[in-house]
């Protein structure tokens, strides 16, 4: 376990217990507002010395109050993106951006490439003061980066930002998680960030740990949707097969075809996609004539009916477990039922750019 | 040059002297304390706090007399300094300057506290994220947010240094040259009668030289607040 | 019947006024209040117009001041008490000197300083002064003299061993046991030492005058003699 | 027009030029980080003096420069949510919130109500120190609801919720704007959110007003895509007809049934629906056996191709005008052209709650 | 009752007195030039700056001199105060309330406005949105995040209350029961032979008085700092 997390706390009437182990690479905190997210992290970076805990990263024990180890903030080797950007108001963008490198030496993080790819170039002999809201998160999700951080906590890093903005972060996550194997903390609302980032999902609810465990599971398992419906969906892997000239990529899913929008990576290289459950159709008859590129042939493993009209399937597919959210109108209509087969249509558009990432699912 | 005696230019030299060596002593010593009285519990803090303050609630004459028995060259600390350092405050400029800078140390103290207990610890707890040691961050965060307490604190420090008189005149005498800064030659001037207009002329060049501190403070604060100006 | 009466007297008078309130109220049965303080700051505060009826100053310049201005009962005016200076040194074995132009007080200082009251304004001061350059010592001591605001401080400074010797008046001297007395100035090598007292103009009420008359009274005599004043006034 | 505002001013390298006139309900600025949104909101506040500037809201002249007319903030009528929550951290929250009753009568707003609606009735007596992120946000969206404002200005308010909290405050703007006429000035990244609230779009790109116009006209516009393509999508007026048992709503959209999950909307209601461009799937011929309930025939009217591999494709059908979003290649194969009858369908489940709203469209 | 003789328990009461009005008066005076100085720009602002500071500058006799030149009976301001209010200042335990304060004012502005510069003029902004005029804001948001400066001002006034001395005498004298106050009362008993135990009696209480209020100031900051906390 990368990541050992185990903390006891109270604040005023709100009781933190939580405990949660999670494998090398980013794990995503999830919960209402009010859950405690904060409150977990603040005790991982030192911030807040719980009543009670024991937080292991990597092998290193950051805090054990049974043995009196608290490491102070600036020796646990953090890169914190808070919640609010605090940046330092007496400092130029530049400066903030540098910080840390006063007290560390720099190695991994190319100053010029985490401007460049936040987009701050022309912000750097500015004070904070006179930037916008999410100019100052961009410069605070860059100084939390250049510190090369061992650990990095993200407290909703990207929820002030645009679409377009985030796209171009998101990659610089999955890197650091993939390719510099940095254990990442990450609270998030969203389910697309969820899907794409997380390998590990744990939702809090009021102070303890609701749900956890690899994010395809909990996000691909029919009977827990610990993130709302609208958040379950499958992670598929895939292979890049081709790029083709009309601006759609080939991939290779289990033998069967699919269609997405181009996606950056190289032909041969690893990729998953995350289609979300309510963007998937069914069909029992192999479908034609459609606009939907993709069509995949299953059998359904599981359904289940939500509280509402609605009800999730899962179906076993040459690609991998695929879920559907139908309503049960649908459902009782076209008969599915466990051990049904059918299509299911997936349509190349709506596979988002925020669902396909790098690396192996 | 017949504006004022040579006496009293020295005077007026003099006295600049104590006021910019009484700044710049108290002020590391009242940062250090101000720092531990606002963000440190131990046990002492009252009696700290108190001390600090002594000088304001005595009668100078009564700081200016403890002062002598305790730094004279008959005092414990004054002999002990005397053996081990040479350092002299007995009737000499540089007792003027520990009685200016003892009593404007509550007023140091005071600016520099107001200041540090304004700074936002969440700036601090950032740095600390950062890697910076408890240290590091005081001097890297906490200590440029509070320059304008700090300016505060040496622009009153200043002033009292060119305006103290009961405590400096018990603790080191009149003597020109050595002790007797603006204020002594001030006093002396109003004890003798008629000495009034030449007491006035001491005054305007003092209250001079220290408006020309105070801008160059206020103009030192703008600038800080300039930079740390939020939108 | 009763009055009031408000005297500033020179602070250096502090315990013969306290004996001499005492007695006044038990003898008229006026009601008697003293300001003491530094004898140019009461002599500024008649000037505008503090509710003084009688003054006693230290300094005879200041009494001066006010009998220019206008601001005295001219008839009032008379020179109170009388003092003498004298050299007096910490050390208790210090051998008695004769003040003398034939004193070498510089090696007597061996360095060390010796304590006056300011020498341009504080009478005591500006006495021994007086007394020192009559004597021809002034110019071999002057850098080792430290001022002070008053006499008391230069006592003061001797009696903790900060100056090894001092110049400061007789009676002074007498109420310090930590101080000896090594010398008594010549009465001729200074100015008369006088404190003069008068009362305000426009303030002659009774209480006044009986009060000015007290002073003048064996009472006063005696109770000055015993803070070791000369009594001139008869 | 109800609000008018004509603004230039310059900040460092930055220079807003903005102008633009809007109709009752709620106008979204939209833009990307630093494109002057929060600038603009300011100047309308009273809280930027601009270079130069006009503006005006339901008649009333809020600043003229040339007139010499400048409001202070405090007789501007306004309601702002800060972009940061800006809570005062001497007051409790309940302080906080009543804080505009000290000045202004309260008439509309229910203290209760609003309080039951954000969830914060648990907080009322802690200090604003004492709360999450997302707590602070509602209080602070609460203060300015509470000032009974004749103008709400809203900077990002939602950002830091998450989805079902989002879901609860919504409705409350769309009761603003529609049932109160409270002009509203709204900064949203969110295309779910624009789609639902806006009456009017006004893109902003550095500093100066890109697109402009209603909502339903941008959003369904297929030659103009301000918000990005999938934010396209056309909304759509129904009708409610019936509730069933299956926990579905039938909806009436110029004679189609539309199966959506229950709106809480009574019968014979008007509600608008935005369905997204990326979610609708196109078929040549009428389509059977699929789970999707909702078949919408059609002709297109419009067919664009984008710069990727997507094209947006307008479809004029009996509920209104559709856009949907389908690769070039499946246009292609599909021999989709304008003229062309197809089917549009789109699955209930995918019509997002929030995309879901009272009123006429 | 014999620890201290009649006069001098009078003196300490007197003190107390002197040292509380001069704090409730120069509060709101000094809050209101703080913000002054803090916030606007107007013609005589460096001016008035100085004129603050002046009373640090310049030897206490000398402040102590100006204030009897304007305020005693002969003294433009005071004539007039007599004359329409029937406030006298001279002579009078007022008059030593006005040079403690005077003498302390300094301080109080500087330690308010160091306060005024450190809020956050975004938290004025919102209470505008709000609907609170410009006082009101200053009511609501801007006074009670000022509380800190105030209450250290308020401290070093009453200190300095406690223990003004050069002003005092100069101006309104040492009258008993009238304007001697504790540090008048004890630098009379250093003046007198064998009076430096009972001086030493009359500081002791001055400062366990003055310790006192100084608890009460810190118990009271940190309450309001416990409000303000930011989590
Ligand atoms: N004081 C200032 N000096 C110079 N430039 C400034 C100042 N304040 C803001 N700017 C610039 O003005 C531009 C507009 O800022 P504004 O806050 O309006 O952006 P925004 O659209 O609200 O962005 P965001 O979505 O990030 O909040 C930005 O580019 C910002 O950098
Ligand atoms: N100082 C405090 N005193 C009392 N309760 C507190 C304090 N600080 C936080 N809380 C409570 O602790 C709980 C957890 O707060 P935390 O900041 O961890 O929430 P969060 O999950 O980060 O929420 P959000 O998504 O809104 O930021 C909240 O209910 C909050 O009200
Ligand atoms: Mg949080
Ligand atoms: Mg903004």
């Amino acid at each position: 376990m990368t990541v050992s997390v185990r903390l006891k706390h109270r604040l005023g009437h709100f009781t933190l217990n939580a405990d949660f182990e999670v494998p090398p690479g980013l794990t995503v905190l999830y919960g209402r507002s009010g859950s405690g997210k904060t409150t977990v992290i603040n005790a991982v970076a030192g911030l807040l010395r719980p009543d009670d805990g024991h937080v292991v990263v990597k092998g290193r024990t950051l805090l054990d109050s049974a043995q009196g180890v608290n490491l102070p903030p600036h020796r646990r080797g953090l890169g914190y993106i808070f919640q609010e950007e605090r940046l330092f108001p007496h400092l130029s963008v530049r400066q903030n951006l540098k910080f840390s490198r006063w007290f560390r030496k720099a190695t991994r993080s190319d100053f010029d490439h985490v401007v460049e790819m936040l987009g701050i170039g022309h912000l750097l002999d500015r004070q904070p003061g006179a930037l916008s809201g999410g100019e100052k998160q961009r410069v605070a999700i860059g100084r939390a980066l250049l510190g090369d951080p061992s650990l990095i906590l993200a407290d909703e890093p990207l929820a002030a930002l645009d679409d377009d903005r985030k796209a171009e972060i998101l990659p610089y996550f999955e890197r650091l998680r993939d390719e510099l194997s940095v254990p990442i903390l990450y609270v998030s609302h969203s389910a697309a960030e969820v899907a794409r980032l997380a390998t590990t999902v744990v939702a809090l609810q009021d102070g303890r740990v609701a749900a956890q465990g690899p994010a395809a599971d909990v996000l691909g398992d029919p009977t827990v949707t610990p993130l709302g419906t609208r958040a379950a969906g499958a992670v598929l892997a895939a292979r890049v097969v081709a790029h083709h000239e009309d601006g759609l990529s080939e991939l290779d899913a289990g033998g069967i075809p699919l269609f997405l929008p181009r996606v950056p990576h190289g032909i041969g290289q690893p990729i998953r996609i995350r289609i979300a459950a309510q963007e998937v159709v069914l069909s029992r008859d192999a479908p034609h004539g459609l606009s939907a590129l993709n069509i995949l042939p299953g059998t359904i493993e599981h359904l289940r009916a939500g509280a509402g009209p609605g009800a999730i399937a899962s179906l076993s597919t040459p690609a991998g477990r695929l879920l559907a959210r139908v309503t049960q109108r649908s459902a009782k209509a076209m008969e599915l039922a466990e051990g049904a087969t059918c299509y299911a249509i997936v349509k190349t558009v709506a596979i988002a750019p925020e669902d396909i990432g790098g690396g192996a699912a | 040059m017949d504006w004022l005696t040579a006496t009293e230019w020295t005077a007026v030299r003099l006295s600049l002297r104590v006021a910019f060596w009484a700044t710049l002593f108290s002020m590391p010593l009242g940062i250090f304390v101000a720092y531990a009285l606002a963000r440190w519990r131990f046990p002492g803090r009252q009696a700290l706090n108190i001390l600090v303050h002594l000088p304001l609630i005595m009668p100078p004459v009564v700081t200016g007399y403890l002062l002598l028995l305790a730094f004279g060259t008959q005092g414990p600390v004054g002999g002990f300094l005397e053996a081990q350092f040479g350092v002299t405050f007995a009737f000499r400029w540089t007792g003027a300057v520990l009685a200016a800078g003892v009593m404007a140390f509550p007023f140091m103290v005071r600016a520099v506290r107001l200041s540090i207990e304004a700074v936002d610890p969440k700036l601090e707890q950032a740095a600390a994220t950062l890697g910076a040691s408890r240290v590091w961050v005081f001097m890297t965060v906490t200590l440029p947010l509070i320059l304008p307490g700090i300016i505060a604190g040496m622009v009153l420090t200043f002033a009292k240094g060119m305006g103290e008189f009961g405590a400096t005149i018990t603790f080191v005498s009149n003597i020109p040259g050595q002790t007797q800064t603006i204020p002594l030659a001030i006093d002396l001037l109003l004890e003798t009668p008629g000495g009034e207009t030449r007491a006035a002329r001491l005054a305007i060049l003092s209250i001079v030289l220290a408006a020309g501190a105070l801008a160059l403070s206020e103009w030192l604060s703008r600038r800080v607040a300039d930079k740390v100006a939020r939108a | 019947q009763a009055g009031d009466v408000t005297v500033f007297a020179a602070s250096s008078m502090t315990n013969a006024m306290a004996e001499i309130e005492q007695g006044f109220e038990e003898d008229t049965g006026h009601d008697l209040s003293v300001s003491l303080a530094g004898s140019s700051a009461l002599a500024r505060q008649i000037q505008q117009g503090a509710p003084a009826d009688v003054f006693i100053s230290a300094n005879p310049g200041w009494m001066d001041r006010l009998e220019a201005a206008g601001l005295l009962d001219p008839d009032t005016r008379f020179d109170l008490l009388g003092n003498r200076i004298v050299l007096i040194a910490h050390d208790a074995e210090a051998k008695p000197v004769a003040l003398t132009p034939d004193l070498d007080l510089a090696s007597l200082l061996a360095g060390g300083k010796l304590a006056m009251a300011s020498v341009e304004a504080v009478p005591a001061g500006i006495y021994g002064k007086a007394a020192l350059t009559h004597l021809n010592l002034w110019t071999g001591v002057a850098t080792q003299v430290v001022q002070t605001k008053n006499v008391r401080a230069a006592l003061g400074l001797v009696s903790l061993g900060e100056a090894p010797y001092g110049i400061v008046y007789a009676t002074d001297a007498a109420a310090d046991d930590r101080v000896r007395v090594i010398g008594h100035f010549p009465q001729d090598s200074h100015p008369p030492i006088v404190y003069p007292a008068a009362g305000i103009a426009g303030r002659d009420t009774k209480a006044a005058a009986d009060f000015i008359t007290f002073l003048q009274g064996p009472k006063a005599r005696a109770a000055f003699a015993r803070q070791g004043f000369v009594v001139i006034a008869d």
